[in-house]
């Protein structure tokens, strides 16, 4: 295991490196640089600008230019934002915790909504009641998440006023009171609902599914001739096979966070790194743009290996070594 | 009357040529045909499909003109779904968004389905050398986070490539890596089955293999599998031109109808702007849907293995 | 800058206009309503993110500006007509090359200290110091010394002279008309900023969550990117703000309304397209006051060469005035207007909004109505004719002719809708017209780079409190997007500027602006289509807000009404 | 009866078929599952020699890398007095004209998605691609005739058969070349006793018929004993005795053939004290098998020798060949 | 190894009486299950033989009461276990006698066992099911269990998942559960199908060998007549869902009289003869939607069918013997045939 997950890691390096280049050239290749529309007649002039590109480097050799980046981004120095001015790592640090704290959210309301759910659905088919499930979720799978972040706001937040529609917490509270966090709660619901959606749609459904697949089974017969109750063979015996798949998935939905953080998060103008990385496309803020590019990828690459390792330590089928 | 001879009539024993036998295509077919759900989204799809392609030739306003005199009607017997702030005419902006989002979708798919099956297919067969090569590849495209690449390469792009095909393109580039992998897992389990050794030992080279006796048997997978791109590819585009990275804003696409109603004015006011296409999108989602749920279920192999 | 009319320039006004006050304005307010409720707190919304560089020396957006207001206090504020009035400062000057600066007395910083002269020099010397990372230097490159200063080559800047605490003399290199608004007129509280670099000062803490001014409202708490919370500053030289506390609230462009219905937000710049729907709001009330922008379609008429600092080339294909003026007659501005800005804005005839003191009057420009008919004669003798009966015009050598019309893109529904509806004003006679949306930072830079793609496009403008438009207008200046090479425009602009020529005199200037105007009005480098009104929503709870050209009354007069 | 030939069609000599196992920090290969470890046979033409042997011995892998479906990492084979071991290409595609093989799930050795007719006459489009379309349709249909399909069998697909009648039509594929060896690997284990009866018939029939020599795989005794004339005992990736079926039947010499032959149960011994060997424990893995005798560590006879001395297959009497240090 | 007729006297453990199981296609219930009627004496070996799909699998699952829901049900006919009619009884009354009196061993040993719990969890859980006993007892008595079958180092297998033991090692542990708590009657369905001969002649010696320690009542099924001969002393041959043959396993092999017997007996290659030819059977079970109602259901196969044969429904009868045969060719209103082997 141990092992296992040091030659993935190491097995990262390479495949970092290369997208790394792909980063560096794609933000190269990309229209203009960080200084393309600042005009400003009265505060600046042109030859700001021109001093300005010639001491970030943009003149430099491309090789040069890359060296420089891949050397200071390996040191922890991911560049300064051009457009807050600040270090991109600060601004990585002011955004990630809202980010991280949507995408644990909407991981915890998709997992608890799918598994109440599922396991209602899987234990009970064709039920009125499953079929209802099965219909909410199929129009759920349907809605895109763009759709449904702007009805919520309409209806939650502005018709009947339950829920805020922007920002990630009241200024009003003071940074780790209880009322503090009650309030970044309260501010996140929503959004993370939106994001959560689509998984937990998702998710019933397979649940169901593989409930109802897992029902079937052999083993199933083999638990009912020992004797063991109806409710113990589902939340026990069934139960645990169906959710092997599902922490797997685990791994992926960090993925699938990173897509729609960039959509929930501009809708609810929550200040988190989808929404960064949007606002850096729009500015043409390079370091952030890449940094950011960069982490996606990375995290893409950490879910991937948290999936695999979830799946070996879940499934005792799979021996990682 | 004349007597029509037939050819193929003087063949030896198609005298007595018995009807042809349901191929597991034809069951297939007749299962899906027999799921009602399936069939309505069919159909949906269809007319769908068709107003969208003839809508040139069913409406005859210039689509893209601004009627600064007839902004934000109201649904009327002239403008069946109204118009929009820019004084268009909402029913033949939905049909020609229709044929752009069912341009994007159809084309991505394709596109994509044909790159993934062919390095799935080949990795999966050649396995090794080839494997891991094709293999790393894919890994490396599924590595980027899509949305992300998507916004990024399509700004870099745009004036490159010409319209819609710059999202065609994107889209296409870095989303194979999904089906090609699936390919070549399926490929991968199939080869173990003895029909693929027994056409090794009856002579077929590597191409017939994997053309005649591998692909027709993964394409169960890959036509399900077409099924959620399809509806993913929709629905990234139109989220896409949402953002203000899709299609480019003057064509009209069901996400550019729905990004130019993002004003609180048209949401609240006028329902009739943006109603249609986010029915009509999510109606197309939720058949695409459908019809792959009764596609997997026509093709389970349960059914005739 | 209101709702999302992202234009790039457009973002530059703001940071020497925004704050003024009408001492009249206050008054009048305080009779109608009796005296003003004390107590309260007000949110103020912000439709776009700010970039968090809470300082007034190194601020880069317009929204970043509209969270400084509450706090810092220039020298010197401008009155309705944007003429300059002293607030923390008055000054003096014989000749326009000298000024003597005399400081209020008593003014407190936020933490405590006392405003002294010192700290606007040091204020200066941090915008001209080698390591400064701002884009203001060249506000004080004028002063005398500056220059050598910045190259390292002096220890302090030699035009300032220090008199007392209260008062210092500045001389700038030469003396010009518009020396005095060109300065930088914000202080910097040396006691606190001394022992930073000024390589430092950037990302330091002071700049992104505890700045300090001497402005009516303190900074209180800040979470970076979505909300400000400001408190009164009791000791405001000013008088003691009204309200206990300003909530400044980013939000979605698209919650704008919503947040005003619901009462969460009491002021929030409004975009045109919602002035009618924020009209109707019975809670709210719609404050509109004329901005410093305009709108115009330029063509490209050369090619400039940034080294040489001159344009090279001439493009020929809009060269002939006949085709630029039957442009223009094609083009119903006001219906455009009506259309697209729900009438809060108005054709313009020249390159100066209305409301500027330079602005020459009606009657002095050639008024540009809507005429097709004028237009397809102006064509006609132009020799653009449809000679293939195809329905569009022919060049006069017979080939085709199409006018390639670019526009930004953003997320704005409205701009392709409205870049539309020109191409068809030019389509209507007889002109095939094409048009592009380009994204908006690849859209400057293809016009900046005199990129071939760009023919005929679509801008905007801001002036400033200072009318100079030589840095948009003159044949040496970059951003002269049109590359207009016009030899008497260059000389009469640089006749406005010439204290030889104008000397003191207001007057004398803003006749050569007229004569300016009309040859821009004339020669139509650019056809300028409209400038627009600023629009405020405003909660009927609060009471003393007033708005001018110049921005709105000083924030500590602003109260909630119950 | 079947005439014999003293030449050999087949001559298998030390067939080694490793498996690479791929292990450890870098991938590297670690080890070897020695799935078939210097098996050695012959077959003279016209005869059928049994396989059997218990699951995961190394049958269907001998049989694969004789048709160099696998290509063995060791040893010999030579078909018709030719060396088939290297040959690649168009010669490896002319043998396979002669060898053909049967297999051993009737549901996955046929393409689903074929028409029968096109899995029966695809080996011969292989190699007659220019044959006259109808020609090959009649020839099709007698094929399916022979083996006891209908003709419009033709015209139907795999899915509309059952188990039995799908083995035909892999027999029919096989068959459809005129091969002059048939490696059948299991071809009834799938079937039900009475269906399996069938197809042992036909297989027996096809041979008289078309002059056909077996390689004839199973796992069950008293099948191969009914097929074969000579019987080849396999346990862990070795042979471990081959003889005329009668000798192994009545008569066997190892001590794993002849616990293997006590333990087929048998209704005619019903009543009697049988003296059956039961043997303990279970096959190891081939990935990691015992050293010397691969039987040592179930045998009831092992010595200690046995765990040190890997014994040669040797003819211990006439025309019985057994590896085994008892009869040194 | 008891005769038939002297263990007449004793009340028998299981009772089946006209038993008819149905599976519901298209909204119609077929019979998998036919008029199935015999019963179990303590301490017998019962053995069930058929060709596949022939019904063995879903009559033992409706005397577990285990069929799959929804889908399968009886429909007439009782079962009696020790008098008491199992029919009736509700789930959880079910769920007391499953796994304590009578346990089931399945065919797969593969898919049988749970994969994601280790061995010992899953045997501890069938004590834990019916007795109420400590963890630690619960423990040392899987150990013992585990020993009993033959597994060589239990503590450490108790630890281990499914996919680590072999198939051999997998059928042990079902049978370790199948006898946990003593159960009186072991239905085991081809428990060894699955098996190389060699282990499944280890596993067949080690029921024996439970059985007679015991004293436990086995159903075996099978389709392999060599296990039945070796192992049983009652054989049940059972065609298209009914029982066409019944009797004492000697007799069945030395007189088998229904032709499908004969004919099953005939194709299967044995060790001792040499024979060129096996007998065959021509056609295939019937499918459940095509079963003939009325006549015999072997009639379309059989080689020696009379007209009456698809007209005349055979009814099970018993001769002097007690061998029972449901065949015209037996009906004592007529003469037996001659029957040529
Ligand atoms: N491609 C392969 N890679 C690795 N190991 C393999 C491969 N093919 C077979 N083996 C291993 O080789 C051994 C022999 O397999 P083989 O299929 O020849 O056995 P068999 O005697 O035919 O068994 P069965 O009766 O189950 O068909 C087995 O342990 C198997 O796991
Ligand atoms: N779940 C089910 N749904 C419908 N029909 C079923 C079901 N299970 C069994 N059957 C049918 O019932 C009949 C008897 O099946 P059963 O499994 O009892 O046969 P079997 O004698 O045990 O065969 P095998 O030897 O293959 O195990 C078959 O025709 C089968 O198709
Ligand atoms: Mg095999
Ligand atoms: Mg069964």
């Amino acid at each position: 295991m141990l092992k296992y997950s040091l030659r993935r890691i190491l097995g990262m390096i390479p495949m970092l490196f290369l997208i790394s280049v792909v980063v560096f050239f794609l933000a190269l290749a990309m229209p203009g640089d960080s200084l393309t529309g600042e005009i400003d007649p009265n505060n600046t002039d042109p030859e700001y600008i021109e001093q300005m590109r010639e001491k970030l480097g943009y003149n430099d050799p491309i090789y040069v230019q890359y060296g420089r980046w891949i050397s200071n981004f390996a040191q922890g120095d991911f560049g300064t934002s051009t457009k807050y001015k600040i270090p991109v790592a600060d601004l990585i640090a002011q955004r990630l915790p809202n980010t991280l704290f949507l995408g644990i959210t909407s991981l915890i309301i998709t997992y608890i909504f799918a598994f109440v759910m599922g396991m209602y659905a899987g234990r009970k088919p064709y039920t009125k009641l499953d079929n209802f499930i099965g219909g909410f979720n199929y129009l759920m799978l349907a809605i895109p998440i763009y759709i449904a972040g702007v009805f919520a706001i309409y209806f939650f937040s502005f018709h009947l006023g339950w829920f805020p529609f922007s920002g990630s917490v009241d200024i009003a509270t003071n940074e780790g009171t209880l009322d503090w966090w009650l309030s970044k709660i309260y501010h996140v619901i929503l959004p993370a609902l939106v994001l959560g959606a689509m998984g937990t749609a998702a998710y019933t459904q397979f649940l169901r599914n593989d409930i109802i697949d897992n029902s079937q089974k052999d083993y199933v017969r083999t638990a009912r001739a020992k004797g063991t109750p109806e409710s113990r063979i589902y939340n026990h015996h069934i139960l645990r096979n169906s959710v092997i798949p599902l922490i797997t998935f685990l791994g992926f939905d960090i993925v699938t966070l990173v897509n729609g953080a960039l959509i929930t998060e501009t809708i609810f103008t929550y200040p988190g790194l989808g929404q960064l990385f949007l606002s850096s496309m729009t500015t043409n803020d390079y370091p952030t743009l890449m940094t950011l590019a960069l982490m996606f990828s990375f995290l893409v690459l950490i879910g991937n290996l948290i999936a695999d390792l979830l799946y070996g330590v879940v499934d005792p089928r799979i021996r990682l070594d | 009357m004349e007597v029509v001879h037939n050819k193929k009539s003087q063949t030896p024993n198609s005298t007595t040529k018995p009807q042809k036998s349901m191929s597991p295509w034809a069951m297939a077919r007749r299962k899906f045909m027999k799921n009602k759900l399936a069939m309505i989204s069919l159909c949906y799809l269809i007319v769908l499909g068709i107003l969208s392609f003839l809508a040139p030739y069913i409406t005859t306003a210039d689509i893209s003109r601004v009627n600064i005199g007839d902004m934000s009607l109201a649904p009327s017997a002239e403008h069946w779904f109204g118009t929009d702030t820019s004084g268009r005419d909402v029913f033949t902006r939905l049909l020609y968004g229709g044929r752009v989002s069912l341009l994007v979708g159809i084309s991505c798919t394709t596109i994509i389905l044909f790159i993934g099956t062919l390095i799935g297919s080949v990795a999966g067969y050649f396995g090794g050398m080839v494997d891991s090569m094709f293999m790393r590849f894919t890994d490396f495209i599924l590595n980027f986070p899509f949305l992300v690449f998507v916004i990024v390469l399509n700004a870099i792009l745009f004036g490159i490539v010409s319209g819609i095909w710059v999202l065609i393109v994107v889209l296409s580039i870095l989303g194979w890596g999904g089906v090609a992998r699936l390919v070549r897992s399926k490929i991968l389990s199939e080869k173990e089955n003895e029909y693929i050794l027994a056409s090794i030992s009856i002579g077929c080279k590597p191409g017939k293999i994997i053309l005649k006796h591998l692909l027709p048997n993964v394409l169960t997978t890959v036509i399900v599998q077409a099924t959620i791109l399809f509806a993913t590819m929709i629905v990234a585009e139109s989220g896409l031109s949402y953002l203000g990275f899709g299609v480019p804003q003057e064509v009209p696409s069901w996400g550019n109808m729905l990004a130019a109603s993002q004003q609180p004015e048209v949401l609240q006011n006028m329902p009739w702007i943006w109603v249609p296409p986010a029915l009509v999108l999510i109606l197309t989602i939720l058949s695409i849907n459908f019809i792959g749920e009764g596609v997997k279920e026509a093709l389970n192999p349960k059914s005739y293995r | 800058n209101s709702g999302d009319d992202t234009e790039a320039q457009t973002d530059s006004e703001e940071d020497t206009t925004e704050d003024s006050s009408s001492d009249e304005g206050t008054e009048t307010e305080e009779n109608a309503d009796g005296e003003p409720k004390q107590g309260g707190t007000l949110t103020y919304a912000i439709d776009s993110e700010p970039e968090g560089i809470l300082n007034v020396h190194y601020y880069g957006t317009a929204t970043d500006f509209e969270i400084l207001q509450f706090m810092v206090d220039p020298l010197f504020t401008y009155d309705e007509n944007l003429a300059p009035e002293p607030h923390l400062a008055n000054w003096e000057t014989e000749d326009n090359k000298t000024y003597t600066f005399k400081f209020e007395e008593g003014v407190k910083w936020h933490n405590g200290d006392e405003l002294t002269v010192n700290d606007w020099v040091f204020a200066l010397e941090t915008l001209a110091d080698p390591d400064y990372e701002g884009p203001r230097y060249s506000n004080v490159q004028t002063i005398e010394g500056a220059e050598a200063y910045n190259k390292g080559e002096a220890d302090s800047i030699s035009g300032i002279e220090v008199i007392n605490d209260y008062e210092v003399k500045v001389t700038f290199d030469k003396a010009r008309v518009n020396n005095l608004i060109n300065i930088w007129s914000y202080p910097m509280n040396e006691n606190r900023w001394k022992d930073v670099p000024v390589s430092e000062i950037l990302g330091h803490e002071y700049t992104r969550t505890t700045p300090i001014g001497t402005g009516p409202f303190k900074m209180g708490k800040v979470v970076p990117g979505e909300t400000y919370e400001f408190i009164a500053n009791e000791d405001y030289f000013k008088g003691a703000p009204n309200l206990d506390k300003i909530i400044v609230k980013v939000i979605d462009n698209k919650a704008v309304s919503g947040a005003l219905q619901n009462g969460e937000v009491d002021m929030v710049p409004v975009h045109p397209t919602l002035g009618e729907e924020v009209e109707s709001m019975e809670n709210v009330e719609l404050v509109t006051y004329p901005g410093l922008s305009y709108y115009y379609v330029g063509f490209k008429l050369g090619v400039f060469d940034n080294e040489k600092k001159e344009i090279v080339e001439q493009k020929e294909k809009y060269q002939d005035k006949k085709l630029r003026k039957a442009m223009y007659h094609a083009i119903n501005r006001q219906e455009w207007i009506d259309a697209f800005f729900s009438g809060y804005g108005s054709p313009v005839d020249a390159p100066v909004p209305s409301n500027h003191w330079i602005a020459a009057d009606d009657s002095d420009l050639q008024q540009y109505e809507y005429d097709p008919e004028k237009a397809k004669s102006l064509l006609d003798e132009a020799g653009y004719k449809d000679t293939n009966d195809d329905g569009f015009r022919e060049d006069p050598n017979g080939d085709e002719f199409v006018v390639n019309f670019s526009h930004y893109s953003s997320t704005n529904p409205t701009f392709e809708a409205r870049a539309k509806a020109l191409t068809q004003y030019w389509n209507d006679i007889g002109l095939q017209t094409t048009l592009e949306m380009i994204e908006g930072s690849l859209y400057y830079d293809k016009i900046e780079k005199d990129s071939d793609d760009i023919e005929v496009f679509y801008g905007g403008w801001s002036t400033g409190t200072d009318p100079d438009p030589t840095a948009l207008w003159s044949s040496d200046a970059l951003w002269n997007y049109t590359r207009w090479n016009n030899e008497k425009s260059d000389e009469l602009l640089e006749k406005a500027l010439d204290v030889e020529v104008v000397g003191t005199d207001k007057e004398k200037r803003q006749e050569i602006y007229t004569e300016w105007q009309q040859l821009a009005n004339e020669e139509l480098p650019m056809l300028y289509i409209a400038e627009l009104q600023e629009l405020q929503g405003i909660n009927k709870r609060v009471g003393g807000v007033e708005y001018d050209v110049s921005g709105s009354n000083l924030p500590n007069e602003w109260y909630i009404k119950e | 009866m079947k005439t014999f030939q003293t030449n050999n069609l087949l001559e298998v000599e030390n067939l080694q078929m490793h498996f690479p196992v791929k292990g450890g920090f870098f991938r590297r290969t670690i080890g070897a599952v020695k799935a078939v470890d210097g098996v050695s046979f012959t077959i003279r033409k016209g005869e059928t020699l049994g396989l059997v042997g218990e699951s995961g011995c190394g049958k269907s892998t001998t049989g694969r890398s004789i048709l160099r479906l696998l290509t063995p990492t060791g040893g010999k084979v030579t078909f018709d007095n030719e060396d088939i071991t290297n040959i690649n290409g168009k010669r490896l595609r002319d043998i396979r004209q002669d060898i053909q093989m049967v297999f051993q799930d009737p549901y996955a050795s046929l393409n689903p998605m074929q028409m029968v007719g096109d899995i029966v006459s695809e080996p011969i489009h292989n190699y007659y691609k220019n044959k006259n379309k109808d020609e090959l349709k009649v020839e099709v249909m007698d094929l399916l005739t022979r083996v006891g399909l209908p003709e419009e069998a033709y015209y139907k697909y795999a899915h509309e058969f059952s188990g039995g009648q799908r083995q035909r039509i892999g027999i029919a594929r096989a068959l459809a070349l005129k091969p002059k060896l048939i490696i059948a690997d299991e071809p009834v284990s799938a079937l039900d006793v009475s269906v399996q009866s069938q197809v042992l018939n036909l297989l027996n029939e096809l041979q008289d018929e078309f002059d056909l020599t077996y390689l004839f795989i199973a796992h069950d005794l008293s099948v191969v004993k009914h097929m074969s004339d000579r019987i080849g005992v396999m346990y862990l990736g070795n042979i471990v005795e081959v003889a005329d079926k009668h000798s192994i039947y009545d008569n066997p010499l190892h001590p794993y053939t002849q616990a293997l032959i006590s333990a087929v149960p048998d209704a005619s011994k019903m009543g009697e004290k049988r003296e059956r060997i039961v043997l303990q424990g279970d096959v190891p893995s081939p990935e990691n098998p015992p050293s010397g005798c691969p039987f040592h560590t179930r045998c009831p006879k092992a010595m200690d020798r046995c765990s040190s001395i890997k014994p040669d297959l040797k003819e211990v009497k006439p025309g019985q060949h057994v590896a085994c240090i008892l009869y040194d | 190894m008891n005769h038939f007729q002297q263990s007449q006297g004793k009340a028998p453990l299981l009772e089946v009486k006209n038993l008819e199981t149905a599976f519901g296609i298209d909204g119609k219930d077929y019979n998998a299950v036919d008029r199935v009627t015999f019963h179990v004496e303590p301490g017998k070996v019962i053995g069930v033989v058929g060709e596949s799909g022939c019904g063995k699998s879903v009559m033992s699952l409706s005397i577990m009461g285990l069929l799959p829901k929804g889908i399968g049900k009886v429909n007439a006919g009782e079962i009696k276990f020790k008098g008491r009619n199992l029919e009736n009884l509700n789930d959880n009354e079910m769920n007391k006698i499953r796994g304590k009196d009578i346990a089931m061993i399945f065919q797969e040993p593969m898919t049988s066992l749970n994969p994601v719990f280790t061995i010992g969890y899953q045997l501890e859980e069938v004590l834990h099911n019916h007795f109420k006993i400590s963890k630690k007892e619960a423990r040392q008595k899987v150990v013992q269990l585990l020993t009993a079958v033959g597994i060589s180092r239990p503590e450490k297998v108790v630890y281990e998942y499914p996919h680590q033991l072999s198939g051999g090692m997998r059928q042990r542990v079902m049978i370790a559960m199948a006898i946990a708590c003593q159960p009186q009657l072991l239905i085991a369905d081809e428990p060894t199908t699955a098996l190389d001969v060699t282990v499944q002649a280890q596993i067949l010696e080690l029921l024996k060998d439970i059985q007679r320690k015991n004293n436990m009542s086995i159903i075996l099924i099978t389709h392999d007549l060599g296990v039945v001969s070796e192992s049983c002393d009652e054989v049940i041959v059972m065609y298209a869902g009914r029982i066409v043959e019944k009797t004492d396993v000697r007799r069945l092999f030395k007189e088998p009289k229904h032709p499908y017997t004969e004919l099953l007996m005939g194709s299967i290659p044995r060790m001792d003869v040499e024979t060129d030819q096996l007998a065959t059977i021509d056609g295939m079970v019937p499918s459940l939607k095509n079963m003939p109602h009325v006549g015999c259901r072997f009639a379309n196969r059989c080689p020696k069918a009379m007209k009456e044969c698809t007209e005349v429904t055979p009814e099970l009868k018993e001769n002097e013997y007690g061998h029972e045969v449901a065949c015209l060719l037996y009906e004592t209103s007529r003469p037996a045939k001659e029957v040529s082997h």
